[in-house]
């Protein structure tokens, strides 16, 4: 089979799907000798300049409108969720902290969460439970979904903005959730991932192009 | 996202609250509608001394605070407890840091309590400028868009039943089985009528003097269970009937609980 | 603004929308001056060789998987029904008592027939109409089909064991053989063939047990 009819396949599943597809999934339509990564960016850099551009999230493969459009096509969707405050922040504790436990998430924000806000993090899909963490209390941890790296346009959680900054700055140490700090933090803690649906969980991100 | 936008009622509503300028008449009445806890009120505190977060003098802040839990109008009793602890905890922290340093077991210094206080600040206004950030990033939805129309994978589905030639027979065969029987026999079963049971129970209804238990009235074991069942179903379908009449009170004072009868006493 | 903005502005309004556009839909988006018919015709053959297409559908324009690429989205699924109890005894009662009407089925059977048995059983091919009785109302009769025969490995539908034969293979404890009769259902038995390919369907057929 020849490139440019392998590239007209991959351009085919990707264009038709509303999803991101995982390159594995991609080579499973083409002959097995194909070379998918390199296909995918010279697809890639056949759309750099186009209305639609093709872009890795969450470590799969989407075509979605350049951004560069958005304040032609923003008119056309209808006011989307609101989002309170205390949710964005809440969210962003997440994604740069976790797995985090919701007594963490209370210690940065210094205010105590109201239920419906983890409610709303994980009916957006975008927040998670990771697990119970190997303290006293097993407290579940929470952390991000796949559907939230492909809702801001990241490939890994590794890519958050300013991410290397806050670990720098030993914001994203350990949240000491003894309150007021009298006391010294407890020790360093150990994570279990033990849930039993915790690697599927992150496999369920985006089934495969079958249905 | 800015506030030129979408003004000031911004769509995600992640602008702090600014505090009113010191020398603000307003200042007065402050209250804490608008903060999130007393954390939140110290950040904008700190903001107002309009220096890296690094350097903020912290009795400043304390006495910032402070005030503000005087002035402010705190009405809910629950977010009280938590400015009125955060004082106290500042209070205790101003007191440490004026005095000469003493050595407190188990306690960190002066100094330490503070450069934590400091650190929390610093952490969280640096989770607000992130948190900003990332929702200015490009939304899937919002700012770029997927295909708006995705062509489905058409998943065709062969059918193909299951089916034995024994199960089709032996289907054929229940059948003839089923519509050769012609003779239904209905057994007759053992029944208290509801005709007994009110005769009983109007009979003895008057014997007793006060509220008794219904099941009191029961007549001896039969020995056989379904009419002990038929028993106690009419009694009870005869105090329901007595009490409809008026011949007859009955009280239950909790579910599943003891039904009490007594004849109903009239005054003549 | 440039004619290749335009044609950005076209394709990315085309992908993200969730219907066709009328070019004056996409007009609308453009500055006056743009002559879409031409920008559309360009984008048109810009993707004539790609693994998508664009393409005209009742005078308005959208994307779509390339017709030699069709197949990629379309996948066979072999899945494995069962009948119902209703849907099998039906079955035996139209083989046994072929041909038969649904009222006929209906007497023997002592419950009305739903809609969706007889849909079952000629979607399985077991079943096919055999014309109509020539009584009031002309009622439809049924019978099976050479697939019921190689389904089941018979040679003909005489090949059907007897009442007296089930009684010997155990089929009928505690029936008084002698009291049933497959043949006691008296009823008209010339057929008239009407449909158009009734000529057909005889052919296929086998001939019914009932003189």
């Amino acid at each position: 089979m020849e490139i440019i009819e392998q590239i007209r396949i991959v351009e085919a599943l990707l264009f038709a799907s509303d999803k991101p597809l995982s390159s594995i999934a991609l080579a499973d339509c083409l002959p097995e000798s194909v070379k998918i990564d390199q296909l995918l960016e010279d697809l890639q850099d056949q759309y750099k300049n186009r209305g639609v551009n093709l872009v890795e999230v969450a470590g799969k493969w989407m075509f979605q409108t350049a951004p560069d459009l958005a304040f032609l096509l923003r008119t056309e969707v209808e006011e989307e969720r609101r989002l309170s405050r205390a949710a964005v922040e809440t969210l962003a504790i997440i994604s740069y902290h976790q797995p985090v436990t919701r007594a963490e998430v209370e210690e940065v924000r210094g205010v105590s969460l109201s239920k419906g806000i983890l409610d709303v993090l994980m009916e957006a899909q975008w927040v998670r439970p990771m697990g119970r963490r190997r303290t006293p209390g097993r407290p579940m941890t929470y952390g991000t979904s796949d559907h939230f790296l492909v809702h801001f346009g990241l490939d890994s959680i590794k890519d958050l903005p300013g991410l290397g900054e806050l670990k720098a700055a030993g914001f994203l140490d350990n949240v000491n959730t003894s309150r007021l700090n009298l006391l010294d933090d407890p020790k360093p803690i150990e994570e279990q991932p033990e849930l039993p649906g915790s690697a599927t969980v992150k496999k369920q991100g985006h089934p495969p192009i079958t249905e | 996202m800015t506030d030129k936008e979408t003004g000031q009622q911004s769509v995600f509503e992640i602008n702090a609250p600014a505090v009113t300028p010191a020398d603000n008449e307003e200042r007065l009445i402050l209250d804490i509608e608008g903060f999130e806890g007393p954390l939140d009120v110290l950040l904008a505190l700190a903001r107002t001394q309009k220096v890296d977060l690094k350097q903020i003098s912290i009795l400043e802040l304390v006495q910032q605070f402070l005030e503000f839990v005087a002035e402010a109008k705190i009405q809910e009793l629950e977010k009280a407890a938590d400015y009125l602890v955060m004082a106290a905890w500042l209070a205790y922290l101003k007191s440490r840091l004026l005095l000469p340093e003493e050595t407190f077991e188990d306690e960190l210094s002066a100094e330490e309590m503070a450069a934590r206080l400091t650190y929390q600040l610093q952490r969280l206004n640096a989770i607000r400028d992130v948190s900003a950030t990332l929702m200015s990033r490009n939304q899937l939805g919002r700012d770029v868009f997927s295909r708006g129309m995705p062509e489905r994978v058409v998943v065709t589905k062969n059918s193909t039943f299951d089916l034995s030639l024994y199960d089709m027979l032996k289907a054929y065969a229940d059948h003839k089985t089923r519509t050769s029987i012609a003779d239904i026999r209905i057994h007759k079963r053992a029944v208290y009528t509801l005709d007994q049971a009110l005769e009983r129970l109007s009979g003895l209804i008057g014997l007793a003097m006060d509220w008794t238990d219904l099941f009191q009235f029961l007549p001896e074991d039969t020995g056989n269970a379904e009419m002990n069942r038929s028993v106690k179903a009419s009694l009870f379908t005869a105090s329901l009937e007595m009490a409809r009449q008026g011949k007859a009170e009955i009280v239950q004072k909790q579910t599943f609980g003891p039904l009490f009868i007594r004849k109903t006493t009239r005054p003549d």
